[in-house]
């Protein structure tokens, strides 16, 4: 199955040429007694959205954490950072290098204050290397209102996460994402138990990610948000990478249809 | 005119030294409790669990409530409760100690009313290890083995150097042994380690405990090692109703009583007589009590009832 | 159809099936643990480990606090600690001389009397610990004042002798051996095999397992968890009495001051046994078999002709690398890594 | 708005003559300073599916949780279950009267087995009185592939559940509910996380609860899931009923138009 | 526009606005209840704690344990706690009356020494924890035997005088009142103010907080575990060695037995003063509060003039009614329920 990666890779439309920003090559990731991830080749070109699409359990978030430093690969398995081979790979180095997540668990310390969570990480400093509570707090306030926009008395920077609706913790877990500007934008299920206006604003913004030039990945169950804004798609079924298809290749019928096969089947065609 | 209960409205703070129900602490507040109803002072009570540390904030905190007396052991160290003194004769407050002596303190305010009730500590222990030495007819080159607390504070840890000391002077051969926290609190915990011991050194000829409790619990260790009464000789410090059944039943060879009781009322008489009638401090040993199978049915009642 | 499915499907990312091994991962771990250290104890001090009296030792005393341990893995799986137990064992020691020494009734009414201020003890534990939803670290040290106080105050300070003479049937049964074997390790035994019962085959030790990983899950299961942590410190309470009977008629003589020195050593065979601090997990086997260990690091350390201030050092050593070896047995077995990168 | 709920609720096509499964009557909750529920009147009738609608933190999570006795409502409420008033309602006491819900928080406890999860606060027992694990594990097993069909080795009833997929922790918090077969099954966004596959498993189930004559109560974002199967929807806004409705009264176009209406302004109309 | 949604909307569903007074719940709490003991004491015995002298003694002794709390505290809120630092105390000082008393080295030298033998066990004991991911309750019981026994073994079980005329220095530093204020509680609240910064201002504490919170989410951030729960451990090896320090100095003595007897208090500070058990919530001013408290209960009991045995009960009556104080002030400012229905 390797190969119809490499197959696909080169003829993806207007980033054959170009090095990606991150590339996974032959990785894989067991735990225990369980492969989630085998002989996966993985890329993302700049000012791309890709799709990452596959039934529960395929790898799909494993192989997040596995490009955010967060679980290691197997030996033999490489990541590249624009085209540089990675070795001493981390969650922080990953991030100061500009790549931010919404992990599909959300990553929230609950019983902190949101504004704590919103920063979680890369706080900002004063000029005397002091933590700046003040700006935090204001900023948290001032990303509230406008990227999220809930409605309850409950979302006060100062209030702890645990008491929030499933939709507002989602809501802080994408905002602290998307605020930080960063070049590659991972979101695993990001519109998991949000209303409907809120899911509007999150594919938007993956939207404007293309726009403004940078590049995301795109994980979630419903077609009818990924197959609208990507570029290219992977399809994974248990830890294998099963496809990958440019938008221009697959209809979504057509998708529709393949995933339900290789559910059923374990192949594609 | 003799009256009863002379010394009423002193008020005194005094120091059992041990845990409450704690094996020696107890026979000591046992006298500290008689000669409160015998003479009738107001008394506090500070339990300081053996902790020198512990011991030398509660007195401070004793000298800041203002109290007439204070009832206290010396094991903290003469640098230690040094200052302490001072600053209470300062204030007008009579400091006595037992069981363990602050020699320089003494010499300065013995005539203010510092006296001293109790056996010394190195002192007894090297006589109780040369006695015992003497009756199990020990040799140059015998086993002994020590099982004490070395490793305590102050002038406490200087009866285990006593019994070192006296059985080194004989040229014997000394298993040091420092008795862990569990057994420290609980004798029964030492029972493994015991019969370990033992086993690793079987012709040890005499062995001594450093601890009232152990003392009490030497009948249970020697069961649990196979020992027949009178095959090691045992020996140890401080009565209580158990040592006495252990001397009874012949597993215990040899205790030295420290009489408690009696450094717990002395004390408080000493400080009562320089109050109410200016008398200078008292110094009383207390020591030299043996107790075995010829005398302990005596002691045994007493005993009993925290007396002995 | 949906069946099919399932089983059509090949499994091709499984590496091995889960095997029993790992399932008893925690276990093995320890176990492994308790034969190296038998075995460097064989070889250290051969005289001594292959005599039976040294083996009847640790049987004597090792479940005066064992017991004591078994019970307090339920409380620790629950997520939570007692350390009130040591004053507990004193307080149900003491109610119970107080009836039969003093009151002169029928050892078994004592002992009834005993359990039963144990369970009441364990019972303020539980309730203000689950019912307030106070951490029970700090209010058990609070009631572990309040116990020992009140035993003191009870006793007045002074201790009771219990002898064979006034209690022939107490020490029948709890210090003469049965057939040669340590009665105390018999009574060990049984309880382990109660409670193992309890925990892994009673709706209540299943709660216990819910309730200590996710407390509100399992409210929102239906899982009365106030009910189910106050079972467990009442637990704990009975085993402490049962274990403060055992050590005083063991020593022949009520201390006031039982169960000091207890703290530690039965805290730590619960956690080298594998139980979680944070709850959820838990075994019974594991406390069991570290009590055991823990009983005879001393021992063997000192029958290994370690003296002195080094004994500490020894035991120090002893406790550090058995609990790191048990993890690592146990991330083997289960194949974990070991950091969980 | 209080009255809009009342002047629907008796127009609910053949239900108006029965008395409901369960009824809240002027339920408020209060949370320190935050009132999730206000005067809340909320009634399901048998073998009826009712949808439940609303903004994320609208308190459609507190409403679910208030039914099962896990919240108390502020006094001045009330809860019926088949006409009877019960004042010592609580979640064991629901679940034995044969209500089962999926939580949105899934409610599994992660460091244990799927087993343990599965049977949660219900063990079996056998007729000795002791826990029944034999059967407890077979008949997880039984579920796991007839319910879930997940295709990950991980899913193992001895497999502790903090490791597995987000999916596949969905599967098994739904699996538990359904298969206890109950009068009342309130699925609160189950389909969350869940592949095309599953989804469609679950939304199937939803349809056969009605089909055996019992009630749901089911609440998603996605209202391609909720319209179709329901019967009757309840839209709630910062805790309050904003609007009652009978399927025939509504299209589905018309709902969505005044759902996104009400997150901005307040009011349906 | 979207900007405009939030704010067009009615906030209908907010009883009052969120308050300062709500966010320090748990400080007020700890705060009402000293001054409620405070009272207590006053009432019940006046000429005493109307007595300057009284306040001067705690001011002195609180200190020796209360330092440590506030560094312990840290290492509670990662959610790990450490039972080693009474060994670690005595370790440490030991390392300084080594370098000074026997080797004849400037005081400062030793200090020097006794902190980097503080920092050091602290190291290893995070190490384990963090880097192993072993319990810290199990391990730090461990490292406490091995750092306890090592320093027996370098004192061979004997103290050093620490006299003011050997050490003048250490006694301006650390003994001395300053302008008739004692030292002690200066160095506290100096220490208290250094620590407050350090867990609210810093990126450290920031993390801490985090780490005790949600170690996986944490991770998942790009936060390094490890490294933040070693540091807090080496914060309170480091802080146990001052407190170490400034006991001895104050008893003009040092005992190979240092450091026993505070456990309980030092723990007790930190619990009393608010610091969740399951980590990720907890405050400096809580633990500083509770630790004057907890200093001052003992002698206030005896003042107020509780003899004897019934002081152990009142000791237990007054730290279980605190606690459940504290807890019902906190859980009423913050408008909770007390059962969380
Ligand atoms: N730390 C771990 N230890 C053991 N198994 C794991 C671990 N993490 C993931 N797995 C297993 O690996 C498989 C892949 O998990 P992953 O979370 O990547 O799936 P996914 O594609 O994201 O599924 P979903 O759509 O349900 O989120 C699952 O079967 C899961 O149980
Ligand atoms: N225990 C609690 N304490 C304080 N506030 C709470 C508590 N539970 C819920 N809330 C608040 O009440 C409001 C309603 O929450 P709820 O979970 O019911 O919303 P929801 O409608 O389910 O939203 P979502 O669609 O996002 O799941 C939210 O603003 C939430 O923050
Ligand atoms: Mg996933
Ligand atoms: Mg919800």
């Amino acid at each position: 199955m390797a190969e119809i990666a490499t197959a696909h890779a080169p003829a993806a439309a207007a980033a054959a040429s170009r090095v990606p920003v991150i590339e996974l090559r032959n990785v894989s990731k067991t735990f225990g007694e369980v492969r989630s991830l085998s002989n996966v080749n993985f890329a993302v070109y700049p000012g791309e959205i890709v799709g990452l699409l596959g039934d529960n359990g395929a790898g799909k978030s494993t192989l997040v954490k596995t490009i955010m430093g967060f679980h290691r690969p197997d030996s033999g398995g490489e990541i590249f950072f624009h085209g540089r081979r990675i070795d001493d790979w981390s969650v922080a180095r990953a991030r100061a290098l500009g790549i931010e997540t919404v992990y599909q668990e959300r990553a929230l310390c609950e019983k902190q204050p949101i504004w704590r969570n919103m920063f979680m990480g890369r706080e900002p400093r004063t000029r005397w290397g002091l933590l700046d509570v003040k700006r935090m707090r204001e900023e948290c306030s001032r990303l509230m209102s406008e990227h999220m926009g809930f409605t309850s008395a409950a979302v006060h920077p100062d209030n702890v996460v645990t008491t929030m609706s499933g939709g507002e913790k989602q809501g802080v877990a994408i905002t602290r994402a998307l605020h930080f500007d960063a070049e590659l934008v991972i979101l695993d299920e990001p519109t998991m138990g949000l209303s409907l206006t809120e899911t509007k604003k999150t594919l938007d913004f993956v939207s404007n990610i293309k726009k403004a030039g940078k590049s995301a990945v795109f994980i979630d169950h419903n077609i009818f948000h990924v197959y609208p804004v990507v570029d290219r798609l992977y399809v994974l079924d248990r830890g294998k990478v099963a496809g990958v298809y440019d938008k221009s290749q697959i209809s979504m019928d057509d998708l529709i249809d393949r995933l339900y096969r290789v559910a059923r089947t374990g192949t594609l065609d | 005119d003799p009256t009863p209960k002379w010394c009423e409205g002193v008020k005194i703070a005094a120091f059992p030294g041990g845990p409450q129900g704690g094996v020696f602490a107890n026979n000591v507040y046992n006298g500290f409790r008689q000669a409160e109803l015998d003479l009738g002072p107001e008394v506090t009570y500070y339990f300081s669990d053996w902790d020198p540390n512990k011991m030398l904030t509660q007195i401070q905190q004793a000298v800041a409530t203002g109290v007439d007396g204070i009832a206290t052991y010396g094991f903290a160290g003469e640098a230690a409760t040094g200052p302490v003194v001072q600053q209470a004769f300062d204030q007008g407050i009579i400091f006595t100690t037992l069981n363990t002596a602050l020699p320089d303190s003494e010499k300065k305010y013995s005539p203010q009313g510092f006296g001293f009730v109790g056996a010394p500590n190195y002192d007894a222990g090297f006589a109780l290890a040369s006695e015992a030495a003497r009756r199990a007819n020990l040799q140059s080159g015998d086993k002994v083995f020590v099982w004490g607390l070395k490793g305590q504070g102050g002038d406490r840890g200087q009866r285990t150097v006593g019994v070192i000391d006296a059985f080194e002077k004989v040229g014997a051969e000394v298993i040091y042994q420092e008795i862990d926290q569990a057994t420290n609190a609980d004798p029964n915990a030492g029972t493994a380690t015991f019969v370990g011991l033992m086993g690793a050194n079987p012709d040890v000829k005499i062995v001594v405990t450093d601890h009232g409790g152990l003392t009490s619990n030497v009948g249970v260790y020697a069961k649990a090692a196979g020992l027949e009464p009178g095959q090691v000789f045992f020996a140890g410090f401080d009565m209580s109703p158990n040592s006495a059944q252990a001397i009874e039943q012949g597993y215990q060879s040899l205790v030295i009583d420290q009489q408690p009781f009696l450094q717990g009322y002395l004390s408080m008489l000493n400080i009562c007589l320089t109050k109410k009638y200016g008398f200078s401090g008292l110094h009383i040993n207390t020591a030299g009590a043996f107790v075995d199978k010829s005398n302990v049915a005596a002691v045994a009642p007493l005993a009993a009832v925290e007396i002995r | 159809m949906v069946t099919e499915t399932a089983g059509a499907k090949p499994a091709n990312n499984r590496v091995s099936p889960p095997s029993v091994l790992r399932r008893h991962g925690s276990q093995l771990g320890i176990i492994s643990v308790g034969l190296v250290m038998w075995l460097s104890f064989v070889i250290a001090a051969p005289t001594v480990f292959t005599n039976v009296k040294i083996y009847a030792a640790f049987a004597q005393t090792t479940p005066q606090f064992g017991i004591i341990a078994l019970a307090l893995t339920f409380v620790v799986i629950t997520g939570e600690i007692d350390l009130s137990f040591p004053s507990i064992m004193a307080l149900g020691t003491a109610a119970f001389c107080i009836v039969c020494a003093y009151g002169g009734m029928p050892w078994y009414v004592g002992l009834a009397v005993g359990f039963g201020t144990g369970a009441l003890c364990g019972l303020i534990n539980g309730l203000l610990v689950a019912k307030l939803a106070i951490p029970s670290l700090v209010i058990t040290i609070g009631t572990s004042f309040l116990y020992r106080g009140l035993e003191l105050v009870l006793m007045n300070g002074t201790g009771v002798p219990l002898t064979a003479e006034d209690f022939p049937e107490m020490h029948d049964i709890f210090r003469e051996p049965v057939l040669g074997f340590p009665v105390q390790t018999l009574w060990m035994i049984i309880i382990a095999v109660v409670l193992w019962v309890l925990l892994n085959r009673t709706r209540f030790g299943a709660h216990v397992f819910l309730v200590g990983d996710n407390p509100t899950s399992a409210r929102l299961m239906g899982i009365n968890v106030v009910s189910v942590k106050t079972r467990a410190f009442m637990l704990v309470g009975v085993m402490a009495v049962f274990a403060g009977i055992l050590t005083s008629i063991y020593g022949y003589y009520f201390w006031p001051t039982t169960g000091d020195g207890f703290l530690l050593n039965t805290i730590a065979s619960v956690f080298l046994g594998g139980t979680s601090v944070f709850g959820g997990t838990g075994s019974v086997i594991g406390t069991f078999v570290a009590s055991y260990i823990i009983g005879a690091i001393n021992a063997g350390i000192v029958s290994a002709g370690i003296n002195a201030f080094y004994t500490q050092l020894a035991f120090g050593f002893v406790i550090v690398i058995s609990v790191v070896l048990q993890i690592v047995i146990e991330r083997r077995i289960r194949r974990q890594s070991l950091t969980g990168r």
